[in-house]
């Protein structure tokens, strides 16, 4: 294979069809009438955005004088993927029976875990994935791991009743799900959570982890949690994650 | 002419069993009230407005009952007591409750015939007003004729009511029949309807009696033009129920998403407080002419749709009996059920197939809800677009009545102006490309999807068996329904409950269902 | 409707439910392994396009080291809509018998049409849809049209081929379907065809059109043609092109 | 077990005219002969490689004997005849040749017994090796199993044969059965199969023996890594069309496009001349059991898939002929059609379940190459892909063998990378879901299903009688087939046909039919 482009990790561009032909689709609504001067203006657009040659494949009248496109371009950026580091939770995951014989070893009592979800978010399912018995995708969640009491306090928790609980309970972690991200409704009640535990002195004895198909690890650093977990997570991931941070913290 | 040779007497078995199941709560409904049950009576006494610190005024006007220990004798009495005391409208007795003029529960006490027969008049108003804008709707869809089925739904859900309505226009010039507002998260759980046009949400916008309107009026407009009636759709679920139900009476709603169980499983709401509300409002929504869509499909968010399909067949028979006692004719029962198996399942589609066809056979006068993949649908639009096309295709295929439209980006957003036109597009394209399909294929007799709706039909009627030897209450504290556990005490709104005393009344219910409950 | 921002068509952004908010969708493939780091640089590169908040809302492992990813992201450019002036065939399109009566009375003898799709070009349905009798979609095509001559040489016509029967028949217009675009492969095509033209000095003589489902009139002023239709173009809108171009020129 | 209640007698009625159809152009095949087939003859005696101008040394040794007047006798006398004069190889008389020092026709006639005698050892080889080439293919499906069906088809076409092969390893990967290389614009028309590697085509990669070579290694590498056996496939219609064939039987394709109407109609190429090559060719796939693709489906792209239908199927059953003649068992007939029906036609599903079934029943051991929509696919890849699904549907609804996949970019580009996996997962996707859907579902007697493949049958058995009584020539020249109209002597390749001496041998013909042509 000579007589192609080899890719250059540290140049990479969008590939269609042949390395480096920068190949993008794109589809978006403009609020202008449809016709040619729509098209032009999407083209436009596409070019401010870097695209050479961007083409309307497709336009079509959504009525009230807006107009949906399908484009392709090929784009003149690139990105250098070698120097790429993604902040990740970086221990190892362990399996079921290994996370309680850890327990067993290295914190030798029970952990408390608390999970919710918050706010006005009822949706229960990502929550209940990992800490429900039956738990997910054929992965137990934390209510069947031995050496853990789990308790998944279900849908619209209030920060406020979270944090009493897990003052009443001596929790040594926190799960929140948050799954709405509609206008960003997830951030200012993540972050409640932390000022609340920190206003109540209990910050630091307690590993708060969140989770919801919208959030990264990096995110919830930023919102001052000790890690996020995205989609596709499993209990092990998260628990995995929980009683190394409690040794690593020692919060034995 | 079934085609799923369906055991008719398994049918009529289950439909006894919740009829019975029915009865027995019926009775519990009977003996109470509600603050919220209440609140409609006020509000369709013709009271709105908010006070200054924004609380609405039938909350203003309940509140002041409930303080003065009145709620079991219901407002209507004390309205109508108020009425003949100070000879003011509800209004203006509402007002001046607020204006703390008025406290309602300590007006001498007028002699009861002539209480019943002042809100008899008032009432009366209103449920013309009703019957009036029923018969815009009748006149309009005489005009336009009626939507093709399945006709198409699609939502909007900007959280500001004016956005929602360029979305609203643009979908029905795009060929959508019905639009639906969808709440703002976190509404349910209010125990008032806020007020006013509302410009911020999320996820949904505000139910409020003005959006109503605002959204109405426009979709009217719309209508004209296309020359198609739009229908409207809202929530009555939640802790304002039959208020909502009252607001999209006045304001000449279509449909209302009405489900006592959906909030008790995904809102926690108390089941006692919310299913007394549904008894009225879904008495509203039947003399509205409303059509309700229930919540079944929701289960199969939370369960699994293939070993939980007898749970949605049980529950769509209950919700049946619940809708006939309430007076609603099965043309306004949108019973829901949903297109929700992985879509990794081998041969899924058949069991799709035989759900729908089982749904469609053993109610075949209720238009029937369709919901859409939504479990499974992934940031994979394209995948997703093709799910939503196999879901068009087992509608067109069973003669589905309300086809709630997929979106492709399901798991992402709430829909953007495109989607909704895409969906619509994907179910036009393909319910129009296979349009009597149904006419045409027969299933083989004793094949997989035959078998596989007498196992669904069997399971819900031993399900229906077992609710009726323990009650629907302790059903659901079982975690029967899509694998949900609620108490009988838990949840939301438990305190709002009143038993009614002897002196209780409602004007409404007797007008509206021309009974005597 | 006072509780929303207005489009402003100098500034015009791409709106998803909000006016302004932006929303773009994109998708494409990276030839980098499947993983965090890969939609991190998908990230990146979505950014560098003027991206705000792009999100990898998918993304899947095309095998051999190559990933396909679906993102949303909420684009800084807008495009001033009211100073878009597209080229455009500017004369009104006039139907069928209006054509007729327009060459009765201001050319007074048959217009000669050539048409043909050429170079290696075999998709002859387009120039087909222009010109046979039966035409496309309810228009008739020009072989019906009274008045004139219309030749359709069909598919993979070498141009000069077509020259030498432009002669020939002292054709008055050629038309010219172009449907296959891979790699540019039409633009050296057409551009050969003026230049044969010109070398027979007979280019001024000729009204020369172009057409194809990719061609735009733009593009065909440019490579020297006098007009250019893309898709869903009819008969009458060449005809009326043709025979305005026959007077306008004084080719009569 | 027919779903379609198809009459029998209407069927064997329509095959009778067919058999007589390609009787009546066989006698004028056998009698006739061309350069391309000599060529392809030269080849199978190991002739490859080119001369300095890059002219292929199969076509320098045939044009040597036009020049001299001995196209008549064939290429394998004269070729013999050097042998044994010279005493060397095929392969050294054609370069002597290019170089001018040999004059083929000019050499000293040899004993034509001698002359066959020698030829056969050397044909011996060739028709060894490509049955050594059969076997590691049966042993690799052995060793595999065969793919499920339907099998899964993607197409390549970057132009460059090494971009063609990161794109096929990814299909593989992805979950393509069968990988197609698409021949650059223009190749059809070239008398001539171009030599190597090449890295430069439009909308395709030359079909070249070397291109096959390092396709093949690429699929069998990746198909050991997935555990499935990668078909290939390529094209051999056109003016090379039986030294394609040969080309691809040395390299071990699996599968051709294969269609003397194909080129005629949509290439142009003289009708005479490409019959003649299409005989050879489909001998040589027969024997090397490679699969063909005949191309009704295109019929479709220039004619109306309502009206034309029964021109695809008469089509069909002249084609299924033509194959028998050359060898060629039904198991290895990709009959073509398509799913082409514009998509706003009400019930045109129906009428496409009622093609697809119809193909299915009337040539039930024929694998039947599906073909998904093209002409009606626009820039709306959303849209496309659910058009896709439709036809996915259908196909699973019939049991077709081979699935062209259809690409949501159809009507904007040769696949990317991406394009092909959406193909793939949307296939899949529905195959699965719906998998034993055809075993569940019967269509109604008498139907608009039923009715429809009637009515087609119909049709296609009068247009077969006619082309019976008037010749499939005269049909071609009045249009019948895609609304084409070629005429006998015109399009290309006309002045390469030659019509057989009474010495004229063509050693394989007899080895690989196994019978005396
Ligand atoms: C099921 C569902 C519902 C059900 C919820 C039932 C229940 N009890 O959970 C019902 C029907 C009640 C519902 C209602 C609503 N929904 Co909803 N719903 C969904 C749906 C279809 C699936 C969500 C789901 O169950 N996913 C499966 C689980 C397993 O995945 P997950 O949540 O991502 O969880 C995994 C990871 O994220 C992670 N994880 C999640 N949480 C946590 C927590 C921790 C600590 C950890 C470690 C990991 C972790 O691990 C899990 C396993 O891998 C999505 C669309 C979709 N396909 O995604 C919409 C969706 C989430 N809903 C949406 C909306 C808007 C609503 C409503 C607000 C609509 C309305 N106005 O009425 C309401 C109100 C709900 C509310 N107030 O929260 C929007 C959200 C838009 C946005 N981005 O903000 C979505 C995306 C649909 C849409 N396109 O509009 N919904
Ligand atoms: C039908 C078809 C074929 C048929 C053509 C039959 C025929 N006799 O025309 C067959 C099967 C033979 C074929 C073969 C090939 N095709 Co083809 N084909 C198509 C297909 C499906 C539809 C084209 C069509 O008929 N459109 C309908 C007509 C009415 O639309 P239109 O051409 O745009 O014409 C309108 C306007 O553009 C305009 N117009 C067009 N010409 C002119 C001229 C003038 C003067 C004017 C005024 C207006 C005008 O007016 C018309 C009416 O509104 C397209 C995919 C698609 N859906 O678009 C691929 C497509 C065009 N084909 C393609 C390719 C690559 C090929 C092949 C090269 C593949 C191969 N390697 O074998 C071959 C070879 C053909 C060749 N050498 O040209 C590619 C081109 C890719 C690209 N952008 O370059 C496409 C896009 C498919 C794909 N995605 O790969 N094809
Ligand atoms: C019956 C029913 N009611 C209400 C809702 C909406 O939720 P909320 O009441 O929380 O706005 C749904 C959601 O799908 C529903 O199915
Ligand atoms: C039977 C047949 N042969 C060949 C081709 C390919 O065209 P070409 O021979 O021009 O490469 C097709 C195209 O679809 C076809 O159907």
């Amino acid at each position: 294979m000579s007589e192609i482009q080899k890719v250059d990790l540290t140049n990479v561009k969008p590939y269609g069809d042949t390395m480096n032909d920068g190949a993008v689709q794109l589809s978006f609504s403009l609020p202008v009438p449809y016709g040619d001067e729509a098209n032009e203006a999407a083209r436009q657009l596409a070019k401010k955005m870097g695209f050479e040659e961007p083409a309307v494949v497709y336009s079509h009248d959504l009525g009230i004088n807006y107009t949906y496109f399908v484009m392709y371009g090929k784009t003149v950026h690139s990105v250098d993927y070698s120097s790429i580091e993604v902040p990740k939770v970086d221990v190892e995951v362990m399996e079921h029976h290994d996370i309680e014989d850890f327990i067993k070893d290295n914190i030798k009592r029970d952990v408390v875990i608390l999970g919710a979800c918050t706010g006005t978010d009822a949706h229960t399912v990502g929550i209940d994935a990992i800490m429900n018995m039956k738990g997910y995708a054929g992965h137990y969640g934390l209510e069947r791991y031995e050496g853990m009491q789990a308790y998944n306090l279900g849908s619209q928790v209030p920060n406020e009743e979270l944090v009493a609980k897990a003052i009443e309970m001596k929790a040594d972690a926190l799960l929140v799900s948050q799954v709405v991200t509609q206008k960003d409704v997830h951030i200012p009640n993540l972050t409640e959570l932390v000022e609340l535990l920190e206003a109540e002195g209990i910050r630091d004895k307690i590993v708060l982890v969140c989770g919801g198909p919208r959030l990264s690890h990096e995110l919830a650093k930023e919102l001052g949690y000790d890690a996020g977990f995205g989609s596709g997570s499993y209990a092990e991931d998260v628990a995995t994650f929980v009683v190394n941070e409690i040794v690593k913290r020692n919060l034995v | 002419m079934s085609k799923l040779n369906l055991d008719s007497n398994k049918i009529e078995a289950s439909r006894a069993s919740a009829r019975n199941i029915a009865e027995d709560i019926q009775n519990f409904i009977d003996e109470h009230t509600t603050v919220s049950t209440e609140r409609t009576v006020v509000r369709l006494l013709g009271v709105d407005g908010v006070d200054e610190i924004e609380k609405p005024l039938p909350n203003v006007v309940v509140d002041n009952i409930v303080e003065g220990g009145g709620l079991e004798r219901g407002a209507a009495y004390w309205i109508g007591n108020a009425m003949l005391n100070l000879e003011i409208s509800p209004q203006e007795i509402a007002e001046k409750i607020s204006a703390g003029e008025v406290d309602i529960t300590r007006l001498p006490a007028k002699d009861e015939q002539e209480i019943k027969d002042v809100i008899h008049t008032v009432a009366q108003e209103m449920v013309e007003k009703i019957l009036a804008n029923k018969k815009v709707r009748d006149d309009y869809i005489e005009a336009f004729g009626p939507a093709k089925t399945p006709n198409l739904y699609v939502i909007v859900a900007t959280g500001n009511i004016h956005e929602d309505i360029v979305q609203a226009r643009a979908a029905a010039t795009q060929g959508a029949d019905i639009v639906a507002v969808i709440r703002t998260t976190g509404q349910s759980l209010l125990d008032y309807v806020p007020f006013g046009a509302t410009i911020e949400g999320f996820g949904g916008t505000y139910a409020t009696q003005e959006n109503f309107r605002l959204m109405r009026e426009a979709l009217d407009e719309v209508g004209e033009k296309v020359g198609r009636y739009i229908k409207l759709t809202n929530y009555c679920s939640g802790l304002c129920m039959p208020e909502i139900a009252a607001m999209g009476a006045i304001e000449r709603v279509d449909m209302m998403l009405n489900d006592a169980l959906y909030g008790i499983l995904f809102r926690d709401i108390n089941m006692q407080r919310t299913l007394i509300d549904q008894y009225f409002s879904r008495v509203i929504n039947g003399f509205a002419g409303i059509i309700i869509n229930t919540g079944e499909d929701n289960y199969l968010t939370t369960d699994d749709a293939v070993e939980a399909a007898h749970t949605v067949l049980a529950s769509q028979f209950i919700n049946e009996q619940f809708a006939l006692k309430a007076g609603l004719p099965e043309e306004q029962m949108g019973l829901g059920h949903a297109f929700e198996m992985e879509p990794t399942l081998e041969d899924g589609f058949l069991l799709e197939l035989a759900q729908a066809q089982m749904a469609r056979e053993i109610f075949p006068n209720a238009p029937l809800k369709y919901m859409p993949p939504t479990k499974f649908m992934t940031g994979n639009i394209y995948k997703g677009h093709v799910q939503n096309a196999m879901f068009n295709m087992v509608s067109v295929m069973t003669n589905q009545g309300i086809q709630l439209l997929g979106m492709l980006t399901e798991a992402i957003h709430t829909p953007h102006l495109h989607d909704r036109y895409l969906s619509i597009e994907n179910a036009q394209y393909v319910f129009n490309n296979a349009r009597h399909l149904s006419d045409e294929i027969e299933f083989k007799k004793d094949g997989v999807i035959q078998k596989r709706a007498h196992s669904v039909l069997e399971e819900a009627s031993g399900l229906l068996q077992q609710i009726e030897r323990e009650g629907l209450f302790q059903t659901i504290e079982q975690g029967k329904f899509g694998g949900v556990r609620r108490m009988r005490t838990g949840g939301k709104g438990l305190a709002g409950i009143a038993r009614k005393d002897s002196g209780y009344f409602n004007p409404f219910i007797q007008m509206m269902l021309g009974g005597d409950r």
